[in-house]
């Protein structure tokens, strides 16, 4: 256990050190970026300009202005380059709310793709599963979007039976919070129940053909029983292992375009904004908070791994 | 005599594919007495598998279809519904698989495993009775530290070890009939002759009727007291072990007997082997199945033999070929053994 | 410049924050009858940008000026509570009286009114005055240009040169500010109106107050301020300049918050759930049929002191053909973009904007560039110009932003640029780097879109656009005319009124030359809830919704 | 979030013979049971009809064949081929696809002939059948079910129709390119990381590690937005390919991946150390001994990639990363529509109908492929 903490340890350190890398380096190589003049303002002298270079360090070199920053995000000084806020306090203030709606939205999600991708696996040929298929297929192809937009119109501004977005923290008010995130837990979660519940299903049906199961059935379980402990359990592995990447991305921020639309203050509406801005410090940031919660939530899948199958071993 | 236990009746197993109908059992007739060892034995494909399943109906599907009977204690099990197959499996009919490391469940302790068979079919056991009684079981089949062997996993077993688990679990409820579906063919040599030792005990030890499955005429000679051969879903030939050993009618039979390493006679120059591939069940050869493999193949072979006793002498020993008893007895030994090939050379 | 408008929240948001429409079931039903209002209460406004910074001394978007005009009050202010031109004129404030000018024009003397203090408590001295400005020079004030460019020894403070600005002088005791400029510039007076210039403690720290906001001296303190979602304004107990000069303003407390789904917004106001829709963001062009017919005594377009235009690379071909310059002006079909901004356009060729002393107005435009009066173009003119040019099937590039509704803009104008025999595609970038992009001396751009919301109610502010002093941040065409220039710098010593003619005449002289295709000045929309008493609210050339007008409803 | 890519895949497997030791070249593995009822015919014959990933078992020596019925000795694609030809829903929407694809690529004939007008054209002031194209205050005609403006106009006066073909061109070609980048180089990297391990590996693997722990749509917009600012080298920053090119170096490691897993597998087989005996060189290995047994996870990747290229061109466009004015894909449409969807539903329902409709036909076609090739994965479940 101990090896395996400090091998993915260093693995998360090299991944973000990459990740820190490339992004840094991607904004180096674009012609005609300057957020010197960015951040001057559209009627600033060269002088103005000059200022500001000087101030933040654009005319150093590639290296000396990478160090600088990565120095400036660990001591928690890093402000962006629009609004001059400090990025890294930003980042914790709007996770509350990326909390609220990515923990809710997974669990819907994962939760309805078991019973969903379970339902149609057992009446797999019939009527129930073509019918769940056909919705998921449709899930999988629909832009979250165009979904998003969709159910924000017919909701909220037609019916208005969901509140015209915007966010209430869990603490200020539990009901309201509900019902504010509604909408857009089902907006994140539709998508993925639709294809979480066909790997699943797939997976189920190729479990059912596993020796084990036979010899499960050939004990006299019930059909109940052989599903739920055999059968189920070791169909949901490979969709733990997508949920963990899916999971950890949504936390770092790629719900961006839900809470966009939403107007949920998470650290996804702030990365859209930082993106359109091409501020750096915070696509920066936020791509090692993604980077971050990949590798964590890679080791706890990997320990939640060993724990339903003794066979696996944590290793880095 | 001994009590019947299962009665089969030109059991008839059909799977609709989308490429067409497949007949993986065709026509299966036997029985099956308390403390009697049946041997089916047959290649990959020959319905062995099949019947012995369709036994516990562990073949059920969609696009299975059944004829014929088979009857355990006169019971009708191919119409049973699901939920009396359930009290049936594992306590009146139990098996064990060919794999034991695929077949035993990865994630579960191998106690618990037991346990769990136990009290699917005895809710009022509590656990810890049923896995004393698992514990007892791993011992009477010979797992060493017992109680401490059944916290482990699959995994943590050598694969004798493992079958023997399997074993323990099939008879944890004491069943009639004991289906071994290859139970030794996944195993090493050595280990193979332990767990054939271990089922031979408990032919002694038990009432219990017991099915063997296997590709390997060779292991059922000391345990079988009856065989059945099977060739792409038919009974070539069924028989005492004695006569399927001593007068095999069957030219396939015959391979499968050239195919037995024999300690009691020199080693052949040349493994002998069955040429060719058993054929698809969809579009199965006309007449015998085996006609396209068969080395004495003639005319007559174009239409299907009845399963029939020909052997005067012997009217339990039936088989399905057409060439004369005695013809069969001059062309089936090869180098004063015998074997399938004609032209051993 | 002030409309700094941000870009994501409105670019590659643009695409979001547009959502969807509104709903027909839920909305106003304006009950009130009494346009009575009271004094107290809390208003909420909607925005769909936050300002950079509520601090003054860096901020300089039409956004923050709403704000913290209200916090910071500087020596000189514009006058509030009058909706048009009329909110154009300066008045004295922190300073007893307008300030003296010496005869050359160069130096500026204000008079510090007595007993005056800060939020705090603290006491205005005159020196804070030129903390104030030296604070805006080193943050920077996004307009620092207007104190590095004109008050001596600004610069070279500035750039670290010196240690003070040797342009200023000041005596705590009397209240005396003297300032020297670099040379007679009238709309100084302007400038010390901005609240980037009022003074501040001397102990505020020289840097950016992104979540505090700094200690003011106006109307209303900075309350508690989440950068980038809300900014809470209290009425500040301690203001103690008279009505008549900065009025006190009724509300006990303004929310502002931020939203960049703008038509979230919009629907909020229209359900009363807000209660002003920030005017700096578009209402979505779906919901707009509805506040029309729904909240149509709660809404005005009002025009603002804005222009757009298309720019000309005139130092290169093709558009260093007069002819194919004036061939663009004669084939715009100002109707056109007039609906591609959904009705929010006053179409005109002239830079300078309605409400600005000076302007020549849309009726002279037919001579101009060849438009009938409605704007429509004049397409057999415009080929035979095309024709005459020679440029036919060049190739051009046109630049323009993401968001809406100035892509549609350059769509059309690339259309008509085709329509005319060039060869023209577009390049469309993020609105957040777009002007700094077409700005960079490198870009070089042949044409493209331009805006420019004025930074105060001066002609000066339009025309120095196309100077060539301005330099490519500002004067993307590189325009270079001796004699524009020349009279931008005469015209700028004197006040705007003295020379209204003048700065009239040389916008034409421009559109003649068509140094700048302008089609337009943007209306902006004026949109409250049930709750507030709408006659009595400004939308103000200056201060976007002037703050101090907003009164609920008693 | 997922973009409807799997991000697992189950090796082969293969379990130990139960078979006579016959020298029958056909190594069975499976036991004779057709445990469930199927519609496989594999069980017959466990070789011939499973997945393409359990290699054939000995190089250049095929089978033997008894008298060959029915499935023995057809081909494995063959036989795919064969069960895509029964799925009707599959065939269906694939020829769906085909319709889209061919109406997509007529789009200038359509321009040309029927609506008269070119994609970019804007007549913000134009009129069609007596109606204002755009009304006063900019809201665009919805259908008008004629040759003009059949779907009614966008936001700039543009005829919908026309741009809703040229941005399907647009949004197919993008994933076109996509793909083939994704197939070329994700089935590049997982060999070369498969095959040599080692360095190799340890270079690659980190490669495509990072690219996956990137959240696909941050990562694309900000590369896009970048990129549409300066171009990349000679390519413009207008330019169709700069998306093509993000979206397919995003989607290599969904491809990498699995396949450097199928080739590390693959090495270890019999066949391939027989290749390496005989002193075969690697790339012949690689290309003539493995390639051929990856292929069928390649060929199930092919749609799904395409319908994940696809989709991932639309929320690139829709966040203004993606395709830039003034050409149009669908993603873009949407975006430009979705605020008129009070006032011109059409226009951003139009499009998106256009975008799901084709994503759920590559989809399903691509399930049937998927299943053509890998019966298994519909055996049905015993009850």
């Amino acid at each position: 256990m101990g090896r395996f903490i400090v091998r993915r340890t260093l693995s998360a350190a090299a991944l973000l050190f990459a990740t820190s890398v490339v992004v840094f380096g991607i904004f180096e190589v674009i012609p005609s970026y300057n957020p010197g003049r960015a951040i001057a303002g559209r009627n600033a002298t060269p002088q103005t300009v000059a200022i500001v270079n000087k101030k933040f360090g654009f005319n150093q070199p590639f290296y000396r202005q990478y160090l600088n920053t990565m120095k400036l995000i660990f001591t928690g000084q890093i402000v962006d380059y629009q609004d001059q806020l400090n990025v890294v306090s930003e980042f914790k203030s709007r996770f509350p709310a990326t909390l609220s709606l990515v923990i809710p939205a997974a669990l819907i999600w994962l939760i309805a793709a078991i019973i969903l991708g379970s339902v149609s696996a057992l009446r797999a040929g019939r009527f129930a599963d073509k019918a769940l298929m056909v919705m998921a297929i449709v899930g999988v192809s629909i832009p979250v979007f165009l979904l998003g937009a969709v159910l924000l119109y017919l909701l909220a501004y037609k019916l208005t039976i969901f509140p015209n977005t915007g966010y209430v923290s869990l603490t200020s008010n539990p009901a309201q919070w509900a019902y504010y995130l509604i909408l857009p837990w089902f907006s994140i979660a539709l998508l993925s129940i639709g294809f979480y519940s066909r790997v699943l299903r797939s997976n189920l049906l190729d479990m059912v053909n596993e020796d084990f199961v036979r010899t499960a059935k050939a004990k006299g379980l019930s059909q109940q029983r052989v599903f739920r402990r055999h059968v189920l359990r070791n169909s949901l592995m490979p969709i733990l292992t997508m949920f963990g990447l899916d999971f950890a991305t949504l936390l770092g921020g790629a719900a961006l375009v839900t809470e966009t639309l939403f107007n949920i203050p998470g650290v996804g509406q702030y990365e859209a904004t930082a993106i359109g801005n091409l501020d750096v410090p915070p696509i920066l940031v936020g791509a090692m908070f993604t980077a971050f919660f990949v590798v964590l939530f890679g080791a706890l899948i990997d320990v939640v791994y060993a724990l339903l199958d003794p066979r696996v071993r944590l290793t880095g | 005599m001994a009590e019947r236990l299962l009665e089969v009746e030109d059991l008839q197993v059909s799977f609709a594919t989308e490429d067409g109908v497949v007949r993986a059992v065709d026509g299966v007739t036997f029985t099956l007495d308390r403390g009697e060892v049946l041997a089916i034995v047959g290649e990959s494909g020959s319905g062995k598998s099949v019947t012995s399943m369709t036994l516990m109906g562990l073949t059920r599907g969609p696009n299975a279809r059944f004829a014929g009977s088979a009857k355990l204690k006169g019971k009708e099990l191919l119409t049973a519904s699901e939920e009396d197959l359930q009290h049936i499996r594992g306590a009146e009919i139990a098996m064990i698989f060919q794999d034991p490391i695929s077949s035993l469940s990865p994630v579960h302790r191998i106690g618990d495993q037991i346990v769990e068979q136990i009290r699917a079919h005895d809710k009022k056991v509590s656990k810890g009775e049923a896995f004393d009684h698992a514990v007892e079981l791993m011992e009477r089949v010979g797992i060493p530290h017992a109680r401490a062997r059944a916290r482990a996993f699959p995994h943590e077993f050598s694969g004798g070890m493992r079958q023997r688990a399997m074993i323990a679990m099939a008879l944890s409820l004491s069943p009639s009939v004991l289906i071994a579906d290859e139970p030794t063919t996944a195993l090493d040599v050595t280990i193979q002759a332990q767990i054939l030792a271990e089922v031979k005990t408990l032919k002694e030890h038990s009432d219990s009727g017991i099915i063997f499955v296997t590709h390997d005429l060779g292991v059922v000679a000391d345990i079988a007291d009856r065989v059945i051969v099977m060739y792409a879903g038919r009974v070539v030939e069924q028989g005492t072990l004695d006569e399927i050993f001593y007068d095999p009618q069957h030219p396939y039979t015959w391979g499968l007997l050239g195919s037995v390493t024999r300690m009691d006679r020199d080693p052949p120059k040349r493994l002998p082997s069955i040429p060719g591939l058993p054929p698809s069940l969809i579009r199965a050869p006309r007449g015998c199945h085996f006609r396209p493999r068969c080395p004495h193949e003639f005319e007559r072979c174009a239409e299907v033999p009845p399963l029939e006793a020909r052997v005067a002498e012997a009217p339990d020993h039936l088989d399905r070929c057409w060439l004369e008893v005695e013809d069969k007895r001059t062309r089936r030994e090869i180098e004063g053994r015998i074997g399938l090939v004609r032209d051993a050379a | 410049m002030h409309k700094h408008m941000r870009p994501f929240a409105a670019a590659a948001t643009a695409a979001i924050l547009a959502v969807v429409v509104a709903a027909c079931g839920s909305s106003s039903t304006s009950t009130s009858s009494s346009t009575a209002g009271k004094t107290g209460g809390t208003i909420t406004m909607a925005s769909g940008t936050p300002p950079l910074s509520p601090d003054q001394a860096l901020d300089f978007t039409t956004q923050g000026t709403e704000l913290y005009s209200v916090v910071n009050t500087p020596l000189l202010t514009f006058k509030r509570g009058v909706q048009g031109a009329g909110g154009a004129t300066i008045l004295p404030a922190l300073a007893t009286s307008m300030p003296t000018v010496s005869g050359s024009g160069t130096i500026y003397t204000f008079h510090l009114r007595h007993g005056l203090h800060y939020s705090n408590g603290t006491p205005i001295k005159a020196s804070d005055e030129t903390y104030a400005l030296e604070r805006a020079l080193k943050i920077p004030w996004q307009a620092a240009s207007f104190i590095s460019g004109f008050i001596k020894g600004a610069a070279a403070y500035a750039s670290g040169k010196s240690k003070t600005i040797s342009g200023i002088t000041t005596n705590d005791s009397t209240g005396e500010i003297r300032i020297h400029l670099v040379r007679a510039f009238a709309p100084i007076a302007d400038i010390f109106a901005l609240a980037g210039t009022a003074p501040v403690p001397p102990n505020t720290p020289m840097k950016n107050q992104a979540s505090t906001g700094t200690i003011g001296d106006g109307p209303y303190k900075w309350s508690t301020i989440s950068p980038g979602h809300t900014y809470t304004l209290v009425k500040n107990t301690k203001f103690d300049l008279p009505a008549s000069v900065v009025p006190h303003g009724y509300a006990d407390k303004i929310v502002y918050n931020v939203n960049s789904n703008v038509l979230a917004n919009a629907e909020a106001v229209l359900n009363n759930t807000s209660d002003v829709f920030d005017p700096g963001d578009t209402l979505p062009s779906s919901i707009l049929s509805q506040v029309q017919s729904k909240a149509a005594s709660r809404y005005e377009a009002v025009p603002t002191n804005s222009t757009f235009y298309f720019f000309f690379a005139v130092n290169k071909p093709p558009f260093n053909n007069i002819d194919a310059r004036k061939a663009v002006l004669a084939a715009l079909d100002l109707r056109a973009l007039s609906r591609l901004d959904s009705g929010f356009l006053v179409e005109d060729c002239h830079l300078l904007p309605l409400g600005i002393v000076g302007h020549p107005g849309p009726s002279s435009c037919a001579a101009l560039t060849g438009h009938p009066a409605d704007g429509a173009p004049d397409m057999s003119k415009a080929k035979s110009l095309m024709k005459a040019s020679g440029m036919m099937g060049k190739s051009v590039t046109v630049w323009g932003e993401e968001r809406s509704p100035r892509r549609q803009y350059v769509d059309y104008y690339t259309s008509v640029l085709n329509s005319l025999g060039f060869h023209a595609t577009e390049k469309i970038i993020s609105s957040g780097v777009y002007f700094t992009t077409i700005g960079a001396p490198t870009t070089k751009p042949q044409t493209g879109f331009g805006d420019w919301v004025q930074d105060f109610p001066n002609p000066w502010d339009f025309m120095q656009l196309f100077t060539s002093t301005a330099g490519s941040s500002l004067n993307y065409g590189y325009v270079s005319d001796k004699h524009y220039d020349q009279q931008v710098d005469t015209l700028s010593t004197k006040p705007p009124n003295q020379v209204a003619n003048q700065w009239s005449a040389l916008d034409s002289y421009a559109v003649g030359k068509a140094y700048y295709a302008a089609y337009g000045h943007e209306k902006f929309p004026k949109f409250y809830s049930d709750r507030l008493v709408f006659s009595k609210g400004v939308l103000s050339v200056e201060y976007q919704t002037d703050l101090t007008s907003l009164q609920l409803k008693k | 979030m997922a973009l409807g890519v799997p991000r697992f895949r189950r090796n082969g497997q293969g379990s130990s013979t139960g078979d006579l030791p016959t020298q029958t070249t056909q190594g069975s593995s499976t036991e004779d049971l057709p445990t469930q009822t199927t519609q496989d015919p594999s069980f017959a014959l466990p070789e011939a009809g499973g997945v393409a990933a359990r290699p054939e078992p000995l190089v250049g020596r095929p089978p033997a064949e008894p008298e060959g019925p029915s499935t023995v000795g057809v081909g494995p694609y063959r036989l795919a081929f064969r069960r895509l030809r029964r799925n009707k829903t599959a065939l269906f929407f694939g020829a769906v696809f085909i319709a889209i694809v061919i109406v997509c690529v007529l789009a200038p004939v359509y321009s040309h002939d029927v609506a008269h007008i070119g994609p970019n054209v804007t007549n913000p002031t134009g009129t069609v059948n007596g109606k204002s194209v755009l009304s006063t205050s900019g809201v665009p005609i919805g259908p008008t079910f004629t040759a003009h403006y059949f779907f009614g106009a966008d936001s700039d006066g543009r005829d919908l129709a026309v741009r809703l073909l040229y941005g399907g061109r647009t949004s197919l070609i993008i994933g076109g390119i996509a793909t083939i980048i994704i197939i070329v180089f994700g089935t590049l990297v997982g060999l070369l990381a498969g095959y040599f391990r080692g360095v190799v590996d340890a270079v690659l693997r980190p490669l495509m590690e990072l690219i996956w722990s990137f959240p696909p749509v941050i990562l694309g917009v900000a590369v896009g937005t970048a990129l549409a600012l300066g171009g990349i080298g000679p390519i413009k920053g207008n330019s169709i390919f700069i998306p093509a090119f993000i979206i397919g170096v995003i989607y290599i490691p969904y491809l990498g991946k699995p396949i450097r897993g199928e080739v590390l597998r693959l090495r270890e087989m019999d066949f391939v150390d027989a290749a390496r005996v005989q002193g075969m060189h690697p790339w012949r290995i690689m290309l003539s001994e493995i390639l051929p047994n990856a292929t069928s996870t390649i060929i199930v990747f092919i749609p799904m990639m395409l319908a994940t290229s696809i989709l991932l061109e639309a929320y690139l466009s829709f966040l203004g990363a993606g395709v830039q004015a003034p050409n149009a894909s669908w993603g873009t449409l949407i975006s430009d529509g979705i605020t008129y969807l009070d006032t011109t539903p059409s226009f951003a329902l139009i499009p998106g109908a256009m975008l799901v409709l084709t994503v759920l036909s590559i989809n399903i076609l691509g399930d049937g492929v998927r299943d053509a090739l890998d019966p298994r994965a519909q055996v049905k479940i015993q009850t």
